[in-house]
């Protein structure tokens, strides 16, 4: 079940991808790019479970924005919403498959 | 970034199926009972009481070297700083000794324990910081050397002493177990992994360059010097550099979760003899 | 501050059996710090061995020497309650020097 | 391990920061260790020997001569290492008038590692603790009677000891 969830993840991810590349982005594409990246990283933040990969992205997509680079921007801060949304989805899943582990 | 879910898918993938039954109640004597006999009889060739040395127990190349090393450690500077400190009273006079049974020596073994007043887990450290405060000293960074340096030499009167972690009657203290249980097993960031994930289905193998630690026994050695640190680390700088490893955002040190697994961790180790301060790749 | 060397020289036997630690960072020069900007090499030159007089031991140090170094060697003609000094000198100028009683 | 807590009481403490000589610490025995300079190399640490990239040309600054393999000399390292900061290393040599030994690590940036003097009564034996950089044969190199006697063996090393 968290494999599907991972994969429709990725599908996603990467249509997102291809969309973004195909128009010429503007600071508000990124500004609710980044503010969507931001809610679902806030999201993990919630659950203990941040992926440094998410922070690292969110920084890429900041460091892009004021450099005036918004495809740039957009693309990462894209990325890093993703990365947080799997991040929750981990948690949630975990949340009832942690059990399955413990040694018995 | 796809390549990147991949690894993480990658990793789900290959992980094993659950052996067992979902139940999220806790029977902790039972649950020390499997723990232990899991890592006896997947390492019947390491002594149980050599789990508490980490990857020097799995690997014999690992082991000489450590060997070598612990003639001369050098943690012992940690451990001599931390008796000065010890031993050097706060401005009000008082001293660690004053905050603990026995006067602090030989008792790290006791730690964490499970506070029925503010109802939650304390461990060693914890307990120097609020010996601390209370006696009108600031608090110690709970990653860095001051802290480190103290409870290495706490951990060095408690050596070869059993560790000794009581869960009192009262539900609170089974849910902090529990819930470090939980900690222990959930899988985080972003390559998939939960601490058992290395520290149970893994120990002795290698994760890129390291020879993973057993679980068991895994909280005796704390504090440790790490050739990686070039340096002394706690409790709660180990735990962080864990989540960092798995790609996830570190906890607060000491935050509530780390302190429980600690507890749960600490409890499965029951008898195992601390032999910390510890030297680690 | 405490000492920066710790020494343990055991006699038995008609050798003496000398073990030291010493806290020392040790940079080697090549290593960048968390601002990207290299760390200068800080490494021990030299460290001396001193028994009733006599240089028995010399380490000469480069910046290859792990971080806390650690050295192990046997010299003939002490006993037990005599002194055994340790002193080092390292790239910036800086020394310490002890004595310990060999047991 | 039991007993150290109680060398400290036995230790004398002389921190000497800058511009101290070695000399002011009594240490007259060493002769070219006999002056210093702050904030660089003591007078007869030999830095050419230290700073030279390959085995012959640090063996020659060290000792003016190049070495022969010789199964006299005892290298022992561990064939991985556990960290290569820190890679414990020992050498010892039933070799006669034993008066150097010499740890070069060969794929270092500089290949000398340590050097030690031995004088008589001083036996051929010494460990130590030495940082790699990365895979390398580690050559231990033994003075005796004027010659140079050498042994080689490879050390694995999967963490280099140069990162930090």
């Amino acid at each position: 079940m968290h494999m599907r969830t991972l994969i429709r993840i990725a599908v996603i991810a990467s249509a997102t991808g291809f969309a973004s590349a195909a128009f010429a982005a503007s600071a508000e594409d990124f500004k609710a790019a980044f503010d969507k990246a931001q809610a679902a990283d806030k999201q993990a933040a919630a659950l203990h479970n941040q992926w440094t990969t998410t922070e690292s992205e969110l920084k890429k997509a900041k460091a892009a924005a004021d450099a005036g680079k918004f495809d740039d921007a957009v693309k990462a801060a894209q990325e890093a919403e993703a990365l947080a949304n799997a991040s929750v989805a981990q948690s949630k899943e975990q949340e009832k498959l942690w059990p399955d582990a413990v040694v018995r | 970034m796809l390549r990147k879910l991949l690894i993480a898918m990658a990793i789900v993938a290959g992980a094993a199926q659950p052996l067992f039954a979902a139940d999220a109640t806790s029977d902790p004597k039972a649950e020390f009972k499997a723990f232990r006999d899991y890592f006896t009889k997947r390492f019947p060739k390491v002594a149980l009481d050599d789990f508490v040395n980490g990857p020097y127990s799995m690997d014999e190349g690992l082991r000489k070297q450590w060997k070598a090393i612990d003639e001369f450690p050098p943690y012992e500077f940690a451990v001599e700083k931390g008796k000065e400190m010890f031993a050097t009273p706060f401005k009000n006079g008082k001293s660690y000794g004053d905050c603990f049974a026995n006067k602090g020596v030989g008792v790290r073994q006791t730690y964490p324990q499970f506070d029925l007043k503010s109802g939650q887990v304390i461990t060693l450290d914890m307990a120097l910081n609020q010996c601390r405060e209370a006696n009108g000293e600031k608090a110690f960074d709970y990653t860095k050397d001051d802290m480190a340096a103290l409870t290495a030499y706490m951990a060095f009167t408690s050596r070869g002493k059993a560790m000794d972690i009581k869960i009192p009657d009262d539900p609170r203290a089974l849910a902090a177990y529990t819930k470090g249980k939980q900690y222990f097993y959930t899988r985080r960031g972003q390559l998939n992994f939960s601490c058992a994930s290395c520290h149970v289905q893994n120990p002795g193998n290698h994760i890129r360059t390291e020879v993973l630690a057993p679980a068991l026994g895994i909280m005796n050695a704390m504090p440790i010097y790490r050739s990686a640190w070039g340096g002394m680390g706690t409790t709660s700088r180990r735990l962080r550099t864990c989540n960092s490893q798995v790609r996830g955002v570190p906890l607060k040190a000491e935050s509530e979760e780390y302190r429980n697994v600690e507890y749960y961790l600490s409890y499965m180790a029951n008898g195992l003899p601390i032999s910390g301060p510890g030297a680690r790749p | 501050m405490a000492s920066t060397i710790r020494v343990r020289a055991i006699a038995g036997g008609d050798s003496t059996q000398v073990q030291a630690l010493i806290s020392h960072p040790m940079d080697s020069g090549f290593v960048k710090d968390s601002k990207g900007e290299i760390i200068p090499a800080h490494h021990i030159d030299v460290v001396e061995f001193e028994h009733a007089g006599k240089v028995v031991f010399t380490c000469l140090w480069g910046p290859a020497v792990s971080k806390d170094p650690y050295v192990k060697f046997s010299f003939k003609g002490a006993k037990k309650g005599d002194d055994l000094k340790v002193s080092w000198v390292d790239n910036k100028g800086q020394t310490d020097s002890s004595v310990a009683k060999i047991g | 391990m039991n007993e150290f807590l109680d060398v400290s009481g036995q230790t004398r403490r002389t921190i000497l920061k800058g511009a101290v000589g070695f000399a002011a610490l009594g240490l007259g025995a060493g002769g070219a260790l006999s002056t210093a300079h702050a904030a660089a190399d003591v007078k007869g640490w030999p830095e050419k020997a230290f700073t030279a990239k390959s085995e012959a040309d640090a063996l020659k600054a060290l000792y003016g001569k190049t070495g022969e393999a010789s199964d006299k000399v005892n290298l022992d390292a561990p064939e991985i290492a556990e960290n290569g900061a820190v890679v414990p290393i020992a050498v010892a040599s039933t070799l006669p008038n034993v008066t150097g030994i010499a740890i070069l690590v060969l794929e270092n940036p500089n290949t000398l590692a340590a050097a030690y003097k031995i004088p008589e009564g001083t036996e051929a034996s010494v460990a130590s603790r030495l940082k790699m950089a990365k895979t390398s044969k580690v050559m231990a190199v033994v003075e005796s009677g004027g010659k140079l006697f050498t042994a080689t063996k490879e050390v694995k090393v999967t963490v280099g000891g140069c990162g930090g």
